[in-house]
């Protein structure tokens, strides 16, 4: 596969593997990322191997970018004991640091500090692995946003802050959740490097992420990424929508998936059946992820008990 | 007086939340809600539908996801004089709240010797409906420890109608907790307006073998579980407590009286929870009768559908220990 | 008396008083803010009477400048029955609303929240009053500050932000206590006025003090005012002193108090014995308030459970 | 093996704190500190004395006043690898972390499977000692109620050494809980290297009458208590839990079959209280006894030395309720 196909094959896989968890009856609720897989996997592409990424409960995106085995994620989605948390974890809260994926939290701002205490254990002990922690402009409201920034500077922790602003949190629009003109200007009150990215664009999101890892991981402190994107879907899989279907077609003009085939296509580095066998593929080994996770069935009651201490 | 006071009129719980609220807004302007989806959405459960037409952004404020200062700005509020409704979303984000309640707000009338109070509700709810390790917890014990508070947990659309008026009237701080599963509960609610006090227990299923004494959604499991009990000639009485902190210790104690058994049943923990509190205020009264308590198993209680529905306490669970109770 | 003293004697009232107190072996442990009166001065020259302070657990010098009855307020701190809370309070927690003091709260951080609610009251209740909320260096580290200042912003309350910069947190420096190069930085991040002054100096800080309050008074919502001032005593009557002799001696010549002495002085605006009889004037007036204070009698052992509910 | 196992030194409570946590960074470097003072300064009570010299600032780390954070930091510190100790200077500011505490840290190894956990302590102080509304109080009992996590309060220097080093060295969460006025208390200590295991209690006095359980500075108060009663012919016996979870419900039963009545006895609040689940767990495994809880009266403690006195309990209170406890 050709490195320049890469980026797309894996916004896709994120889609069809959301679309068919969505379909399922099963799922509980979800929390989906359409429209936001740029950001994923724009950041997993400047990420390396001794990396961590954590995430807020918005976590599925992000977590198949970073390489979590799509079986696994599945079966635990949907509560199955093959699941990277033996599907007790579910959305979220699922992690598998073996895949650089350290989890998900679903306390909005919650996970911040906590991917700064994983950031000073890679400090501490030395490696120049560095960590990334995503979070919604809705997260931008919560306090342990700005201790954790504040802490991270004085202590030149090796951590990304990715906001995602998906313009939304639940109902309420990016500009009722902060008062910033731009919320990386949270960043720059603490006099770290900021930067403001189509978080639409995935090859833009990889180029500008990459700058700023570039500065986490030589040793001179956090950087903060602003990264522009939409929520095309509800807030999640039982959540009214609030926006008319009129405003979300427009929306949906601007998939990144979309724009990026559009991209390939313009420049001829694809064609309509190349991008249709591309699809095909995500559908294919979503069917085998489906497979995997069914085969699996749900832990038994008396598991209740288990790992609590 | 006319009959109306004997009419009821039926409605979903989330439906008598509302109404409530919209009532209390309407007579007194004081009155207002803050806090995340409370606009335009209507509340993340609906329960707030139709008052941002009525009330406005002014008074229906939508809050950033800032639990710690909305908590704070509510108590505030109420300190000067308003008498805000602070809704936070799930329980467990009370949490991140505390300070402003517990520091602040149940202890402002003591430490400002009387000059000053915070008349202020916070709304949240509780329980478990697949919403997995930090969406499902119920911590309403911690609360009832801490003097100055009040703590309210409806089971009925009625008495969600009834508590919420007296907890926005009451001189607070007041914590209102409602229950994911109850939001879409039909049931009575009386035409007129009326309030239910705090303080009181409601009777719910007269029985004589033993009290089952429950509150918010474990009632309707207490109820199914009287019914499963039933058909084997066991007959339960149950107590909704309703307001836990104040607790009526009155009713209580003449229903365990009556039955000479007692069980005791939340959803939150057993360690240092309710039921152990009810035990002991009964019993410092009336001399210790046989008891049970049941609650979740000592686990966090997963998203999982399997692990959830065996970590809370569901009827069968509820029928066993009962059984075990009326062999004492 | 003239306006031009007005400053001083109100300075050197907070300071005869705090000194009588901490001279007290019965005083418990008090929080002082010998450093920091033109701070609190500056601002109250600036503030109405419909306003309201509220400040953290530095309260003393704050509860004075704004007019708490100075006898009531001993009386407070000693435990006494006649305090402005029945001597039930202390220094950490004290208030009296009808003098424009709505509060102390000790937890660092934790009034700032309860003063934009006052705010709220304020705003709907349609006065033209508005709050300032007194914090320090230490409290620019903590959530709650960042929560509230996005909100009061988004909500346009009139509510100022007064962050009294006296350069340490227990032990901890200005500079490791919050990364911003300066801590008005916080204030810009959300796009409000923001200044900084000297506040050491009692004029400076009327002036600047005033610019903001009327910005805030005129419905634009909130400001940030960063005060640089010294604390020139231990933490508290209690805490270890962490700086040298020698340093302490040069951070006195900065004191306030003198700092307006010799500008009037030099002014020709009083002599010598006008100074020591401003002080004179001062110590007698403690020496009524100890008398009042100490005519009070502690609470009955029954008052703890008055007030509760 | 040498005689030093049974030789002991004399030293202060602060001091025995600051010794175990040096000797486990010494053996173990992914053991650090990290709290508001704890760094040059030695900790607010002075409980760190001379451990900045020894280990500098990357381990004995100064935090802003930034709570939530702190707890955070540690939290995903510990999940990564490290062993924190996080330094909460009063109780009542842990609620301000409770949600990485609470809904991270005592949650992970469940939600992860078992493929992460938090060796996290977090050492904490509780109780009064002039400091008011906001910096007395005792929560523990909301603490023993969360699944996954571990609580000690110790009594005396050895404890404190002997527990930290347990805590330290667990694969936690754990909640160490000093008390303020305990820090200077001196106590022998042994001086070989040793650990107290957590979940057993100590008798610290032998008595037949009735047992007195109590943790932290209430042991003191009951061992006053005991010693008051003497003169009456009343004779105590004095458990220390030490460790709150997991509880040595062994030995309390032990002692309370042979004295046939409890009295327990606590600083904070009894609502809910460590005191009810104590009798609880006795009375669940041994049948019921005579028993009486005392704790603080059900209000905020004041730094009024008068009102903070009437608050809590002391010996006075407790021999009071001892007595009502004989008579029965
Ligand atoms: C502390 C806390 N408060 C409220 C919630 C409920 N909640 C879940 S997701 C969400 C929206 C967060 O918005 P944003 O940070 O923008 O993330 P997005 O949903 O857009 O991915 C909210 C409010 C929560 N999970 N945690
Ligand atoms: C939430 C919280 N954490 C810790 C403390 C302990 N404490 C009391 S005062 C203080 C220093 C605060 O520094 P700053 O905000 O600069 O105020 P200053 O003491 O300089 O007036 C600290 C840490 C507290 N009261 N509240
Ligand atoms: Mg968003
Ligand atoms: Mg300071």
């Amino acid at each position: 596969m050709s490195d320049a196909l890469l980026p797309l094959r894996r916004m896709m896989l994120i889609r069809a593997f959301e679309d068919a968890l969505a379909a399922r009856k099963d799922h509980g609720f979800q929390l989906l990322s359409t429209g936001e897989e740029a950001v994923a996997v724009g950041l997993s592409l400047v990420l390396e191997d001794g990396d961590q990424l954590l995430t807020g409960g918005r976590s599925i995106g992000p977590a198949l970018a970073r390489g979590v085995d799509p079986g696994k994620l599945m079966a635990e989605l949907l509560g199955r004991v093959a699941g990277v948390n033996r599907g007790r974890a579910g959305r979220g809260h699922l992690s598998d640091q073996e895949s650089g994926f350290f989890g998900a939290h679903a306390v909005v701002g919650g996970n911040i500090s906590i991917a700064a205490g994983v950031a000073l254990e890679r400090k501490l002990g030395g490696g120049n692995g560095i960590v990334a922690i995503l979070f919604g402009d809705g997260a931008s409201g919560a306090g342990g946003l700005y201790e954790t920034l504040n802490i991270a500077t004085l202590w030149h922790l090796p951590l990304l802050f990715v906001c995602n602003n998906n313009q939304l949190s639940v109902s309420t629009p990016r500009e009722a959740s902060n008062a910033a003109k731009e919320l990386r200007d949270i960043g720059r009150a603490f006099a770290i490097p900021t930067a403001l990215v189509d978080g639409l664009d995935v090859w833009a999101m990889a180029k500008v992420a990459g700058e700023l890892v570039e500065h986490v991981r030589s040793g001179k402190g956090p950087a903060f990424l602003e990264c522009s994107s939409l929520r095309l879907r509800s807030h999640s899989t039982t959540a009214r929508e609030t926006r008319s279907r009129d405003e979300l077609a427009q929306l949906h003009k601007l998939c990144p998936i979309k724009l990026e085939s559009a991209r390939l296509l313009t420049e001829d580095q694809i064609t309509n059946a190349g991008l249709e066998e591309m699809r095909a593929d995500a559908a294919r080994q979503i069917e085998d992820v489906m497979a995997f996770a069914d085969a699996s069935p749900y832990p038994e009651p008396e598991e209740v008990l288990a790992h609590v201490e | 007086m006319s009959n109306d006071q004997f009419l009821t009129t039926r409605m979903f719980f989330r439906e008598a939340v509302g109404r409530a609220v919209r009532e209390e807004m309407e007579a007194d302007d004081r009155v207002l809600v803050l806090g995340q989806d409370v606009g335009a959405f209507g509340g993340s459960y609906r329960e707030f539908d139709g008052l941002f037409k009525i009330f406005g952004p002014e008074r229906m404020r939508d809050t950033p996801v800032a639990e710690a200062a909305a908590v704070g700005i509510a108590a505030g509020a109420a300190a000067a004089g308003l008498r805000p409704l602070c809704v936070i979303t799930y329980m467990d984000f009370l949490m991140i709240g505390f300070d402003a309640l517990i520091n602040y707000a149940a202890k402002l009338r003591y430490k400002s010797g009387g000059r000053l109070s915070a008349p202020l509700v916070v709304k949240t709810t509780a329980g478990a409906q697949g919403q997995g390790v930090a969406h499902s917890q119920c911590i309403e014990a911690w609360l009832i420890s801490v003097p100055g508070l009040k703590v309210v947990a409806p089971s009925t659309p009625e008495d969600a109608y009834g508590l919420m008026k007296s907890a926005l009237r009451s001189d607070g701080p007041v914590v209102y907790i409602d229950h994911k599963r109850l939001f879409p509960a039909p049931g009575n609610v009386p035409v007129a307006e009326t309030v239910i006090p705090f303080g009181k227990a409601a009777i719910r299923r007269r029985g004589v073998d033993l009290t089952i004494v429950a509150h918010s959604y474990m009632v309707r499991v207490a109820l199914e579980t009287a019914g499963l009990l039933e058909a084997e000639d066991l007959s339960c009485e149950v107590v909704d407590l309703r307001s836990l902190a104040p607790m009526d210790v009155n009713t209580l104690c003449r229903s365990v009286e009556r039955t000479g058994r007692l069980l005791t049943l939340e959803e939150g923990q057993v360690t240092c929870g309710i039921g152990t509190e009810v035990a002991t205020r009964i019993f410092e009264r009336i001399g210790v009768r046989p008891w049970i308590r049941v609650g979740a198993l000592p686990a966090p209680v997963s998203s999982n559908p399997v692990l959830e529905a065996a970590c809370v306490p569901n009827a069968d669970r509820v029928a066993q220990a009962a059984r075990t109770l009326a062999a004492r």
